[in-house]
């Protein structure tokens, strides 16, 4: 019986709280505080329990037939285990920042009405069972996202709003119509490892390729693959908490963790590389990572830096899977997780420097340190991992990679690492030495506001956080042992 | 029985022609009072001999009594809406001469 | 299957009822819809139990006597005429009162005492036309409803109104009359009248004129893309109770009679495809582009019909081609989630104009209002009109397309998503005005209060956006047998 | 004795002549006139042109007993068509009464 | 005869064309009640005595009185202000639509029979003689009761659009009041003989009704009958009489002999003639208030 209400209870505790936030009052803030805290909180328990039940091994499935031939399935298998604890622990720390950070904002109510609900869809998508679903749920992302861009108001946030909704509905089009001819083609396409398509690449190897084309095209979009990036440094005008949460981890991670389905569940490694298709998927978070990077030198504007940033990181992840071998797949996944805290830490740090001192560029980040010690060291925690330093998340899962590129006979990928980690150092060091080893300037900027603990914790357990997953990397639930677990699975 | 039926065609005949002449009449007369004139009695007079003449043709009593209804219910309503029509003629016409001199008829 | 003649008698008897005891018109009208419904709840019931029945009327059989036939296609558009209808009825009870009050100004009371009987009549009609099985009686059904739906358009009173109602009843007489004239040809030529005549007029020259004709007609009534002159004047000026139920469920009965046609329509039909495909495409694209150009919200939603018409004809041009199979049941979706969303659409729309006074679209944003009930169930209804999952709409386009593929016909295809595509340009940009608040929000802000006109548009949004994953169900129906 | 090319000119064949006649007229007149009376009287012509066709194609030939069904058919036709006219008029008499006060 | 028919097909299309492009409304109203009677004379040479009675009685006669009272109260005509391009189309339209239904018509296949057979068969347990009226309200009475529905749904939408100040007709001065006190009688028993003789003789419930309604025009016009004065719910409550009946008969007949609308065996003539009588009362009343115009049934006067 536990099989069938688990996964439904996950994705209730935000779908079903969604609607009741949106129904209280802006005024009544203690209820909508309590309501959401504990909404997270039975999240992150439901889903520690969900991981502990797969460990030993009971699978999950609910089904609710929608047309015959096309079913609804939420099921739990190790990989989306992965992204739901991911979704689960950062969305508990972002909602707490986020209540600080709105405070005597206007159309609360709104705002987390629907930030439950883009969570809802990120569980959606992690505990989708097959391609029917998953598109429902990306889909719902979509939607439950573009409000909280244009939650501002103003005409540059509409701006933002547009081009975000003309990236990923193109996105969604193309997803669609990939999956409704895979469909035509293959009957119910549901996720199972090694891939579901039997003998069909060897009657339409064609017809497969462009189909391939169009599902990682649409998937692309919000994984921010180069020519489809676009959206993701327009839309950093929307408020701190939803740039870090969904722009970093949950519509970012949504994009990965649908290239990782496309290719682990529904193709198959072995057809993906008979098909030819890895090559070019390479090629593509290859050239993703240097592009990202490149751009993100040149950045003022800190949160666009971050964003260019966050558009390369993403790419390890997808150049993880499309490196085909175990070990690259370990590094992949693995960073999945990593980039995604370390992400959080470094924008929640950048929104308590711009809510605190209303510093928003590079160049004004100078004796930061000084002013606001705390968020400043978790910054420098952050900014750290992402550049590979040894004993932090980032290294683990750029090791593996590493090695994963040597397994594949694939020499170029340790220079691709290693140039875009110094292309890393070279757009974050800068920032902290101004932050640590420059005097502040002379006319402080006036306080605009005290920062609470709810803005100073969050970024403070992050870093913990980017520290534990970096130390304790072998311990079994770490999120690398947990990876390791995932792959034996798929590349037995 | 051949007399009623040479009766019965010579009736129709002259109905036809009296009709015939509403006709001409209503076409040639100068104004409404004339060719009221001429389609209330010559309509009146054709259709009741036309009617007489399909009952003689007909043979039988029991159609003669609808045909001379129908002629007698013409009759008397061509003569009606005859002076009705000359009566709100009638009005139109005062009603164009009160506006320049004030009395009624 | 009395219930068959019930459904079709009881509201007409209601209607009677509310128009001789005027007083208590609102009272007799809700007893109509609510027994409506659950005669209709009944019938899908048991036609999904044990298949589709028909009852001969007076015991004369099919070619002479009229059959009302009650199969799953049927039977759904009668369900989602009774939840529709509930729906906007929720809505005309908070507009215009159940009881009349004391005092009370006179054009309250004369829109209660006038919709309901009108109501009740179009209800009737539809459940009427649903289940005749014969091309004259659709005649008739089709002449009560264009009477019904007229007094509902001129309910309103005012000059632009009566002027698109003598508009609306011109073209829908013009259409019944062509359809008159196509069952007067089938006559002539194959000597009979009830639906078992389509398949015989593939042979003759008058045959196939006939179904010209009469395919003419009904895309007269339907609101066909050249022949929609008369139909965005009449939505748009109508109240927004009557709007709702002309919008969703009158132009329904017509797209339902031109997939009945082609469904059974057997050889002849195929000729008719690539032209309903033109049609459809072309309503698709002048839909959207006067949608994008109307400067006021009632016209907008009121051309997104023209435009959504097109889609659905699309996915009827589909229907009775033995390729594609089942995918004319994605044109039975589309009407459904395009009936619910249009509804919550048009009541949404009234409830807006009744906040803001007006209903511009220019003047949306007005910084001391903030978006209410009405404007999120607006957005709602927007998503389920565009077919993003998991709306009914979704579904329906996912088995479109699906059928399609099958057929190898990509034009169409592409057809259908930029559709979507331009769906998403016009009805975003009255979603996106909605949210524009800004830093200038003046700061006595207030939302606007919850009114019971709030809950009906809100209501019929939802089920429009669930429809999507309870969608088993009335596939459920359509996979029954037909009857011809 | 029929001097006229056409083959068999039989009563029925003239009828649905002239029906096919009138509704070519009536659809002409309807569309060109602006003028509300006109269209109406247009629909009116327009289902006379169709009861034409109907009670044509109901004719048996001189002698013979015609189908009944289609005159069923026509004459409920008759009785709707008088309905809906009267509907058109009243709408017609509103639209040019309201004329004065053009109140949106 | 052919001669006559050609001359009576050529008549009516000259009537049709001058009432629909007479200049003045009147000249077109005058026009259009010609075409109606010729029309009338050529269902009679096309032996459709019924039609040819309702064509007459209804289609000219009550559609004809119904125009002239409207077009007394409308704006004058506007002039045709339709762009050059538009009338070529409609032109280019009408004639290929005219066309099309020529060739249609021309080779029509031998007329393939299917309902004469039926009805030959049928009629005897119909309860009446008179096949169409067989047709009308026994074989497909449903296609009546939905066709007084139609006349239902038209007085609701008259009403709905609320008052128009029906003014009291003009006096018609002192010959008037004998006429009326020969015809208004006459107008109901004929009506009575047209109801009864339908069963076995053309005739029936629409010609009464039209006879009927043309009996109360009559008292109308002599200000013996004001519905105005009427408290509207009675007046609704007649003219729904007829479609309540025929339900109210509909639902009976279902109870009693498991199916809608099959009389009980041997009953037929009985059941067909007590709706008949319901039809051509409210017919009558319902054409009557369609003519004066009618208030929603609780609104004060």
């Amino acid at each position: 019986m536990i099989e069938t209400w688990l996964p439904v209870a996950i994705l209730m505790t935000s779908l079903g709280v969604a609607p009741v936030i949106l129904m209280i009052p802006d005024g009544a803030r203690t209820l909508r505080t309590t309501v959401n805290l504990a909404a997270a909180s039975v999240k992150v328990c439901l889903v520690g329990w969900l991981a502990w039940q797969v460990a030993r091994g009971t699978d999950f499935e609910a089904r609710l037939p929608v047309a015959p031939g096309l079913d609804l399935v939420l099921q739990a298998d190790a990989l989306s285990v992965l992204f739901l604890a991911l979704s689960a622990v950062l969305w508990f720390l972002t909602t707490i920042y986020a209540v600080g950070y709105l405070e005597g904002g206007t159309d609360r109510s709104r705002f987390f009405g629907f930030f439950s609900l883009c969570v809802a869809a990120t569980v959606g998508i992690a505990m989708s069972g097959n391609l029917f679903t998953f598109l429902i749920f990306f889909e719902v992302l979509t939607l439950a996202t573009w409000p909280l861009v244009v939650h501002r108001g103003s005409a540059e946030a509409h701006r933002a709003g547009r081009i975000y909704l003309a990236y990923t509905l193109g996105g969604g089009l193309a997803l669609t119509l990939g999956t409704i001819w895979l469909y035509a083609l293959a009957g119910d396409v549901t996720f199972t490892p090694q891939g579901t398509l039997g003998n069909l690449p060897a009657e339409h190897p064609v017809t497969l390729r462009i189909i391939f084309l169009l599902l990682i095209a649409g998937v692309g979009v919000k994984a921010a693959l180069v020519p489809l990036h676009g959206w993701l440094p327009i839309s950093m005008v929307a408020p701190a908490p939803v740039s870090a949460l969904l722009h970093a981890v949950a519509v970012v991670k949504a994009g990965a963790f649908g290239i990782m389905r496309i290719v682990y569940d529904v193709f198959g490694v072995e057809t993906t590389q008979a098909l030819g298709l890895a090559m070019p998927l390479a090629a593509a978070a290859a050239v993703t990572i240097i592009w990202g990077s490149l751009r993100a030198l040149t950045q003022d504007d800190l949160k666009k830096r971050l964003a260019y940033s966050t558009v390369s990181q993403v790419s390890y992840i997808t150049l993880g899977v499309a490196l085909i071998s175990p070990v690259a797949a370990i590094g992949g996944l693995a960073h999945l997780i990593h980039q995604g805290i370390m992400k959080i830490t470094l924008f929640l740090a950048a929104g308590n420097f711009a809510e605190g001192q209303g510093v928003k560029k590079v160049s004004q980040m100078d004796g930061m340190g000084r002013l606001m010690p705390g968020a400043t060291l978790a910054f420098t925690v952050g900014a750290l991992g992402m550049i590979g330093v040894p004993p932090l998340a980032g290294f683990v899962s750029k090791w593996y990679l590493a090695a994963g590129g040597l397994d594949a006979q694939a020499p170029l990928v340790i220079a691709l690492l290693a140039g875009s980690s110094l292309m890393n150092a070279a757009y974050f060091l800068p920032i902290l030495h101004r932050a640590w080893f420059r005097p502040p300037p002379e006319t402080p900027a006036p306080r605009l506001r005290r920062i609470g603990w709810m803005l100073a914790v969050p970024p403070a357990i992050t870093a913990g956080l980017i520290l534990a997953a970096g130390l304790l990397a072998n311990a079994p639930f770490s999120p690398l042992g947990w990876t390791r677990f995932i792959v034996s699975l798929e590349y037995i | 029985m051949m007399v009623l039926t040479l009766l019965g065609h010579l009736l129709i005949a002259g109905g036809v022609v009296l009709l015939l002449l509403a006709a001409l009449g209503l076409w040639r007369f100068p104004d409404l009072h004339t060719r009221l004139h001429a389609l209330t009695k010559a309509d009146t007079a054709g259709v009741a001999l036309v009617a007489l003449g399909a009952g003689l043709l007909s043979g039988s009593a029991a159609t003669l009594v609808p045909l001379t209804l129908c002629a007698v219910l013409v009759a008397i309503s061509g003569a009606t809406t005859g002076h009705l029509i000359a009566r709100s003629a009638l009005d139109e016409e005062h009603a164009s001469w009160r506006s320049t001199r004030h009395d009624s008829v | 299957m009395t219930d068959t003649s019930l459904l079709v008698l009881l509201p007409f008897l209601a209607a009677l009822a509310a128009t001789i005891h005027a007083r208590g018109a609102a009272g007799w009208g809700l007893a109509g819809t609510v027994a409506s419904a659950g005669l209709a709840a009944h019938l899908a019931l048991s036609v999904h139990a044990s298949g589709p029945a028909s009852i001969a009327i007076g015991g004369w059989a099919a070619p002479l006597g009229i059959t009302l036939r009650a199969d799953g296609l049927a039977a759904l558009m009668i369900a989602m005429t009774a939840l529709v209808g509930l729906g906007v009825c929720v809505q005309a009870l908070a507009a215009w009162g159940l009881r009349p009050t004391a005092v009370e100004d006179p054009r309250r009371a004369r829109m209660r005492m006038g919709f309901w009987p009108l109501w009740l009549s179009t209800l009737a009609a539809l459940n009427g036309l649903y289940l005749s099985g014969d091309l004259f009686n659709l005649y008739v059904t089709f002449e009560i409803l264009g009477l019904a739906a007229v007094g509902l358009t001129a309910l309103s009173g005012t000059r632009r109104a009566l002027r698109a109602a003598f508009d609306y009843l011109v073209a829908g007489l013009a259409g019944s009359l062509l359809l008159l004239l196509g069952v007067a040809l089938a006559y002539a030529a194959a000597g009979r009248v009830d639906l078992g005549v389509l398949p015989l007029l593939a042979d003759s020259a008058a045959g196939r004129i006939a179904i010209a004709l009469i395919v003419s007609g009904v895309g007269l009534k339907a609101a066909l893309f050249p022949l929609h002159f008369w139909m965005p004047a009449a939505h748009s000026s109508a109240a927004p109770a009557a709007s709702a139920i002309l919008s969703a469920l009158v132009v329904k009965g017509a797209l339902y009679l031109a997939l009945r046609l082609l469904l059974e329509g057997g050889l002849v039909a195929d000729a008719l495809r690539w032209g309903l495909i033109c049609l459809g495409a072309g309503g698709m694209a002048w839909g959207s582009v006067c949608a994008l150009r109307a400067d006021r919200l009632k016209l907008l939603v009121a051309y997104s019909t023209v435009a959504q018409i097109g889609l659905i004809m699309l996915a009827i041009s589909v229907a009775g081609d033995p390729l594609t199979g089942t995918a004319w049941q994605a044109a039975a979706l589309l009407m459904l989630s395009h009936a619910l969303a249009k509804a919550a659409m048009f009541l949404a729309v009234g409830r807006i104009a009744e906040e803001l006074g007006h209903d511009r679209i220019s003047g949306l944003n007005r910084s001391d209002l903030r978006p209410g009930a009405a404007e999120f169930a607006f957005a709602i209804a927007a998503i389920s009109l565009i077919g993003l999952p998991p709306t009914a709409g979704f579904v329906g386009k996912w088995v479109l397309i699906d059928g399609l593929i099958g057929q190898g016909a990509w034009p169409v295809v592409a057809l259908v998503l930029t559709g979507t595509v331009l769906s998403v340009a016009y009805l975003s940009r009255v979603v996106s005005r909605c949210l524009r608040g800004g830093p200038h929000i003046a700061p006595g802000a207030r939302r606007p209060p919850w009114r019971a006109g709030d809950v009906a548009a809100i209501g019929l949004a939802f089920t429009a956006l669930f429809m999507g994953l309870l969608s088993a169900a009335p596939l459920a129906l359509l996979n029954g047998p037909l009857l011809s | 004795m029929t001097p006229f090319p056409f083959p068999d000119l039989t009563p029925q064949l003239i009828y649905h002549l002239a029906g096919a006649a009138l509704v070519g007229i009536a659809l002409y007149r309807g569309a060109t006139s602006s003028d509300l009376l006109t269209r109406i009287l247009a629909l009116n012509v327009l289902s006379v042109g169709i009861a034409a066709v109907f009670v044509a194609a109901a004719n048996r030939g001189a002698g013979a007993v015609p189908d009944p069904v289609p005159h069923a058919f026509v004459l409920t036709g008759i009785v709707v068509l008088v309905a809906v006219t009267a509907a058109l008029l009243a709408l017609a008499e509103r639209i040019d009464l309201t004329g004065a006060k053009s109140d949106d | 005869m052919i001669v006559f028919d050609l001359m009576l097909a050529a008549a009516i299309l000259v009537a049709g064309w001058s009432a629909l492009s007479a200049p003045d409304r009147t000249g077109a109203i005058a026009g259009f009640l010609v075409f109606g009677l010729l029309v009338a004379l050529s269902w009679v040479r096309l032996d459709a005595p019924d039609v040819a009675l309702a064509e007459a009685a209804i289609g000219s006669g009550l559609t004809g009185a119904l125009m002239l009272r409207a077009a007394g109260r409308m704006a004058p005509p506007a002039a045709d202000r339709v762009p050059r391009a538009q009338r070529a189309a409609a032109a280019l339209l009408a004639c290929g639509l005219a066309g099309g239904l020529a060739v249609a018509v021309m080779d029509l296949p031998g007329a393939t029979i299917v309902y004469d057979p039926l009805v030959r068969a049928d009629l005897g347990q119909s309860g009446v003689s008179n096949p169409v009226t067989a047709v009308l309200l026994n074989f497909r009475a449903w296609d009546t009761l939905l066709e007084m529905a139609v006349l239902l749904a038209a007085l609701v939408l008259v009403a709905a659009l609320g008052p128009r100040g029906t003014p009291r007709p003009a006096r018609l001065g002192p010959l008037y009041t004998p006429f009326l006190r020969i015809m208004a009688p006459l107008s109901v028993l004929v009506a009575g003989h047209l109801l009864w003789l339908g069963a076995t003789a053309p005739g029936g419930a629409f010609q009464a009704g039209a006879v009927l309604c043309g009996g109360l025009l009559a008292l109308y016009f002599g200000g013996a009958l004001r519905p105005a004065a009427v408290p509207a719910g009675p007046l609704w409550a007649l003219c729904a009489a007829g479609v309540a009946v025929f339900a109210a008969a509909a639902l009976a007949a279902e109870v009693l002999t498991g199916t809608l609308l099959a009389y009980p065996d041997g009953a037929d003539k009985i059941w067909i003639l007590a709706i008949e009588g319901g039809l051509t009362v409210s017919i009558g009343a319902t054409l009557l208030l369609l003519f004066t115009g009618l208030r929603q049934g609780g609104a004060r006067a």
